[in-house]
């Protein structure tokens, strides 16, 4: 940023505030407009996602890995229209991930530690969307146009689908190790250090899914009872922890702070 | 820091390793793997290794993490843990 | 733009020529990009979503070689497009009284937006690989392909969102991109948002070859990459000025 | 039990460590309380195959490292107490200590993990699929915990910081490992 900016920033703050505050009313005192919409857009979105991957698509909780090929077409037969409707609303929506990662890492850049580990945890996300959501919804919705395919591509695009979306790990895995090590040295205390160990919980879990790839049933599979349910409750968890996290470092944030170079 | 209290902390704290030294090579005779290869299922054998199990964690909980000398929540809290995972095992096993 | 001899090394002289290069990289690569898709045989017309496997096929064994050249060249340089966002970026940041949050989402979108695009292209590719395998197989990669080129809009209709709310936020006295570059922005959102249908339909203005999938969302797209360099340009010339890199 | 502290040696109450650190602990106890569940139930509907695939694993191995890692915990405990008293040099051996019980624990898993592989006990049986993600997921503990010492040590080399509560939280973790391996013995070694 140059130096122009930084002068004219405090001249010219107040306009941009009000103008801030015309676009949202309800922010609290004390807090950036902006970031306080990204905020209360975090959970709205998660919400959203989670109606979609829960009650239309069907693939959380996931379907059976230990079935037949005439199986996997019965499940895309019989949820059709849902997987259609879900799949397409998160196509759209997809943006949703980015800007709530973002908000993440805009956080972490209000740390102490500097601008690398949130760099690092952009990155892990960004890769992360790929494999994470649109392999599963591109290969669902393929599964769907066509559902007069050989079964084996049907049972195959079900295959690769639940295993890319449950089992992309490593881009995650790298975005909590560098979130967990940049909570740990911060000194602003943007995040709790509890929050720091949650999500070197949940690390553990996607070490635990690398097992999904390995068993095609039992508790280590895709549905499995420690592979997906134990790691669902912990995912919730830190889900829940961090809603409430950001809204504590929002407001901790003084309106006045200076924008983040 | 009172370091008297340590003192006896630390020989709390050495007695308590000894028990578990001496629980760890008792449990050897009761292993599985000493039966040869005929072991059965024995609920009374599982019983006393929940037992020694349990006595063993609180060990380690009261006398190496001080939790002993920790607020009530965190004794409770720890004491529940002990209680409701070992209640658990042992009551899937008998089923 | 002629930099002044007397700033011509400093680190805010660099800073407007990085920027300067980055978003002349926009038109190139967008000639780039167009000749690859008048190269593409699939795209004169758009392939149709109807075409059956064995027709599929035959496409792909008549065409080989244009389908390779034109694919290949949009995995060469389809992510070079890139840099000419990271300008939107960095102008996004100089915006004066806020948090930059709204850069960091939006530089988060861009980034999961250009690997969505680079994988539609080795699709196109495998399935250009081995004319000979079966039809249902090289139908399979063709729908892939076509799918993950059109309807994946989530992360371009953010960007177009986020550009939006930037400047919907920003100082209105001293504005880095006028108002009407929000509207613009959300209008391209919305020209996009349609082509999510492209995975569902086969026929009509929502399928991949139709009206509104292929060409308003594509037309929207280039549109938008044309205004924003002017948009860009300007916006470039007053932080140029402002930072006394060039005369006024 | 002998070992129930007389009252006039409780000092006042408080937490060891400090709250950030009693949340991983607790919660890591409740997700391994979650596995060790999990395991139980699919022992009890595979009762009979999975004792018999315990009487494959050595005793030996788990009595041993269970001792090392007990011994690795008592050092750790004298290292707090060293730290209390302001013996930093002291603390700073017996912590090296605790470390090293941390890396023979792992050297002797890896080595009873490839003896295993070795023998067939692959993950195609369901005690050992057990088996390899429940001890990989501690030895992964053990490895965080060999950083955890690490952090402590470097606390304690460093004269101006030298807290109590860093030291006593980097030590409750090292008794969480301990404290889990404890049970994964009773589970996997000698029940039956």
């Amino acid at each position: 940023m140059s130096r122009v900016d930084d002068a004219a920033g405090a001249a010219g703050g107040e306009g941009a505030r009000q103008s801030g505050r015309r676009m949202l009313r309800r922010t609290p005192d004390g807090v950036k407009p902006d970031v306080w919409l990204m905020t209360l857009f975090f959970p709205a979105w998660y919400a959203v996602f989670g109606v979609i991957i829960c009650l239309l698509t069907r693939v959380t909780p996931p379907p059976r890995p230990d079935v037949t090929a005439a199986d996997k077409v019965a499940f895309f037969t019989q949820h059709h229209l849902t997987i259609q409707i879900g799949f397409t609303l998160l196509l759209i929506l997809l943006g949703g991930a980015a800007m709530t990662n973002g908000l993440v890492g805009y956080q972490m850049k209000r740390m102490s530690v500097g601008s690398v580990f949130a760099y690092g945890y952009i990155g892990g996300m960004s890769v992360g969307a790929l494999p994470g959501f649109l392999l599963v919804t591109v290969c669902f919705l393929t599964a769907a146009f066509r559902p007069d395919r050989d079964p084996a591509l049907i049972s195959l695009l079900y295959d690769l689908g639940m295993l890319s979306y449950n089992g992309s790990l490593g881009c995650f895995t790298a975005a909590y190790l560098v979130l967990a090590v940049a909570i740990l040295y911060d000194k602003n205390n943007v995040f709790p250090k509890w929050f720091s160990y949650v999500s070197i919980w949940q690390i553990i879990t996607e070490v635990i899914a690398t097992q999904m790839f390995v068993f095609a049933s039992g508790p280590f599979s895709w549905n499995g009872s420690i592979a997906f349910w134990l790691a669902v409750v912990v995912f919730s968890v830190w889900l829940g922890a961090l809603i409430v996290l950001l809204r504590g470092a929002a407001r901790q944030e003084p309106v006045t702070a200076p924008a983040l170079a | 820091m009172d370091t008297t209290g340590s003192a006896s902390g630390q020989r709390a704290a050495t007695w308590a390793w000894l028990t578990l030294v001496v629980i760890t090579i008792g449990s050897w005779w009761l292993s599985p793997a000493h039966s040869g290869g005929t072991a059965l299922p024995s609920a009374p054998i599982t019983a006393v290794v929940l037992l020694l199990a349990i006595i063993k964690s609180r060990l380690i909980i009261r006398y190496f993490m001080e939790v002993r000398d920790a607020p009530r929540w965190l004794r409770h809290s720890t004491d529940a843990w002990l209680a409701v995972l070992f209640a658990a095992i042992f009551v899937i096993y008998l089923i | 733009m002629q930099i002044l001899e007397d700033v011509q090394d400093t680190p805010r002289a660099g800073n407007i020529k990085a920027q300067w290069v980055s978003l002349w990289t926009g038109p190139v690569v967008g000639v780039v990009l167009l000749l690859a898709a008048l190269a593409f045989p699939g795209f004169r017309p758009p392939m149709s979503p109807t075409m059956s496997a064995d027709q599929v096929a035959s496409f792909y064994a008549d065409h080989t070689a244009w389908i390779r050249f034109s694919q290949a060249t949009f995995n060469l340089c389809g992510i070079l497009i890139l840099p000419f966002f990271t300008v939107i970026v960095v102008q996004m940041k100089r915006m004066k009284n806020q948090s930059h949050v709204f850069a960091y989402c939006y530089l988060t979108a861009v980034v999961s937006g250009a690997t969505i695009f680079a994988l539609s292209n080795v699709f196109f590719l495998v399935a250009a690989f081995r004319t000979d395998r079966s039809p249902e197989l090289i139908m399979l990669l063709n729908d892939l392909a076509w799918i993950v080129l059109i309807a994946p809009v989530g992360m371009v209709v953010s960007q177009f969102v986020l550009l939006a709310l930037a400047v919907y936020f920003d100082d209105p006295t001293d504005p880095v991109f006028p108002r009407w570059v929000g509207h613009f922005s959300l209008f391209t959102a919305a020209a996009m948002v349609p082509a999510a249908g492209a995975a569902v339909f086969h026929t009509g203005p929502l399928a991949w070859d139709g009206l509104l999938s292929f060409w308003l969302r594509n037309g929207a797209f280039a549109v938008f990459v044309i205004v924003m360099f002017f948009v860009l340009r300007t916006a470039l010339h007053r932080q140029a000025v402002e930072d006394r890199v060039v005369a006024a | 039990m002998t070992l129930t502290a007389r009252p006039e040696q409780r000092r006042d109450e408080h937490v060891p460590g400090d709250n950030d650190m009693w949340v991983m602990v607790l919660g890591d106890m409740i997700i391994f309380a979650g596995y060790f569940i999990v395991f139980m139930i699919y022992r009890s509907m595979h009762a009979r195959e999975f004792l018999a695939a315990q009487e494959h694993l050595d005793v030996n191995i788990g009595v041993v490292n269970t001792v090392i890692l007990l011994t690795s915990s008592w050092f750790v405990v004298r290292a707090v107490t060293a730290a209390r008293a302001g013996r930093s040099a002291q603390a700073i051996r017996l912590v090296y200590g605790g470390g090293l019980g941390g890396v023979l624990f792992m050297a002797l898993k890896g080595y009873e993990w490839v003896a295993k592989i070795r023998a067939g006990h692959g993950n195609s049986e369901m005690f050992y699929s057990f088996y390899y993600v429940v001890t990989g997921v501690h030895l992964i503990h053990v490895l965080i915990g060999l950083i955890v010492l690490g952090t402590v040590v470097r606390e304690l080399r460093n004269p101006g910081r030298r807290r109590a509560t860093v030291v006593e939280s980097g030590a409750i973790y090292w008794h969480m490992v301990d404290l889990l391996w404890v049970i994964i013995f009773a589970l996997f070694y000698v029940m039956r």
